[in-house]
């Protein structure tokens, strides 16, 4: 195990990039100049083994990635994201509170709620049913995305205290 | 008693020595095994008792035990009350599990859990002893989650909120009226009910009556009366010559 | 590119362990049998070009991890998971007792087991079914966490049939 393992390593367990002061906090008698090195030591190794993935330069640091011509066969594997802690809170809201107006949503959240409702609406985990206010409702695709075959399968917000405490 | 000696001696230690114990079974496993007993040959008295002294002695450490630790020692003493007391003919007819026997059987599942416990934690681990590669930079769909995740929102959402929801909503009901209001029902006659004060049943105004009427008893204008736990409060009229 | 490769950009583009179903998907004429053929053939490579990382069998795919001698290094860069003792025996409860309620795991373990619940959920190492009462169970990712293919992986556990074999 020398230095070049380890920062293959750290960049590959990093989401998205690593920033080099991030390596040089794990290793701190390294320069950029010789991660630099190390870098292009490792891009050697996997180009002379016929790999698939390189390491990158971007931005402020390192990232891997995987070579252009395997990307007819990536974009077929549908790479899911996840929801962000905000967007899991709206869903929350209107699964349990029913269809409701982004009014009472920003009530019960106390924050604004806007940019979460877009980011549901285009993952379709939710729909709007015109009027005024408009209402945002939960989809098939809710369910889907949660495991559930219908909103009656939520468990009932009192049998969270055996968890959470109480309110 | 060998077991104590140990335990005095950890005295100072001791509050960095109680979390060693998950709860009250496994307690009880470390004293049994500290005995060189077997859940089959198990001798249960002297483990009841070196657990009671156990106990008593964190206590008089001043050390907060959890409840379930006091709930077992209160099982226990009734337990070895069973054992030590002749069996009660009628109930002796195979009608009543044996407790001792339901201790043990308590006992093997405990040990059998932190054994797979056990296990569990030295397979190497993901996140703590090997780490999966990083998530890639594109967005694409949403992966399946799981209900805990909801769940979870809602209590960053309670929490966060939480402020909010404890905002008491300002004593609307002034105690000098109140009072005033119950010096006039005194008019009429010499005892109410401290619920009859309280026109609107309104909580607020409940606990302002109740406020009221100590005020009241403070004062020495009424005494408070109530004839048993949960039963109705009365006020009765004080009279200057009282 | 081969067909190993195509397989290794695949696991390797994914977060997470990506499922044999999804690289069926894309190659549709390989089987399984010949999928894990592909990975023990570039586990091979990697082991022989001394890299930091493998491919390994979680839940129902395949996942990329490092070695566990680099934890050392990347437990200054990522928050490792810590989970306490009570969180192991809950764990433990759920995962042999399978789906069962608060009340079961209390009575087993004879202590409370909010907070751990909490913490395990937090974790999505478990997840809920509602019900009455609720249900925990174990989730995909607590497979992944501990390297297990399925429940069925767990070590069996001496007087464990006897004792949990019967509800």
């Amino acid at each position: 195990m020398g230095k070049r393992e380890i920062v293959e390593a750290l960049v590959f367990s990093a989401s998205g990039s690593l920033p080099v002061k991030d390596i040089l906090k794990v290793l701190p008698e390294t320069t950029p100049g010789e991660i630099e090195q190390l870098v292009e030591e490792l891009n050697g190794i996997y180009e002379s083994s016929a790999r698939s993935f390189r390491i990158e330069r971007a931005s402020s640091g390192y990232l891997y990635v995987t070579l252009e011509e395997y990307a007819a066969y990536l974009r077929q594997l549908h790479e899911p994201v996840r929801l962000s802690a905000a967007a899991l809170e709206v869903i929350a809201v209107v699964a349990y509170k029913g269809p409701c107006s982004k009014q009472i949503i920003d009530g019960i959240r106390g924050v604004d709620s806007g940019s979460c409702l877009k980011q549901l609406l285009k993952h379709q985990l939710i729909d709007i049913r015109s009027g005024k206010p408009m209402m945002y409702h939960t989809t098939e695709k809710f369910l889907e995305v949660f495991g559930l075959t219908s909103l009656s399968d939520l468990p009932d917000i009192g049998q969270f205290e055996e968890i959470f405490g109480h309110p | 008693m060998a077991y104590l000696e140990g335990a005095l001696a950890l005295e100072s230690s001791f509050v960095l020595r109680l979390p060693m114990f998950e709860g009250p079974l496994d307690l009880l496993l470390y004293l049994i095994e500290k005995n060189r007993f077997t859940l089959q040959d198990l001798e249960v008295c002297p483990i009841i008792d070196q657990y009671l002294a156990y106990i008593e002695q964190i206590r008089s450490l001043d050390i907060a035990l959890a409840g379930e630790f006091l709930d077992m020692a209160s099982y226990l003493i009734w337990l070895k009350s069973r054992i030590l007391l002749p069996v009660d003919v009628s109930l002796a007819d195979g009608e009543e599990r044996n407790p001792v026997e339901e201790l043990k059987e308590m006992l093997m599942a405990y040990r059998a859990i932190k054994q797979a416990s056990h296990e569990l934690s030295e397979r190497p681990m993901l996140f703590r002893d090997k780490f999966p590669k990083g998530a890639a930079l594109e967005e694409r769909g949403v992966s399946s989650t799981t209900m805990g995740a909801l769940l979870q929102a809602i209590d960053t959402i309670r929490a966060r909120t939480k402020q909010v929801v404890m905002n008491i909503p300002p004593m609307r009901f002034s105690i000098h009226e109140i009072m005033a209001r119950i010096q006039g029902l005194f008019a009429g006659r010499s005892r109410i009910a401290l619920q009859d004060a309280a026109l609107s049943g309104d909580r607020m105004e409940i606990i302002g009556t109740l406020m009221a009427a100590l005020e009241m008893s403070r004062l020495s204008m009424a005494r408070i009366v109530q004839r048993g736990l949960f039963s109705a409060i009365y006020l009765i009229k004080r009279t200057g010559s009282e």
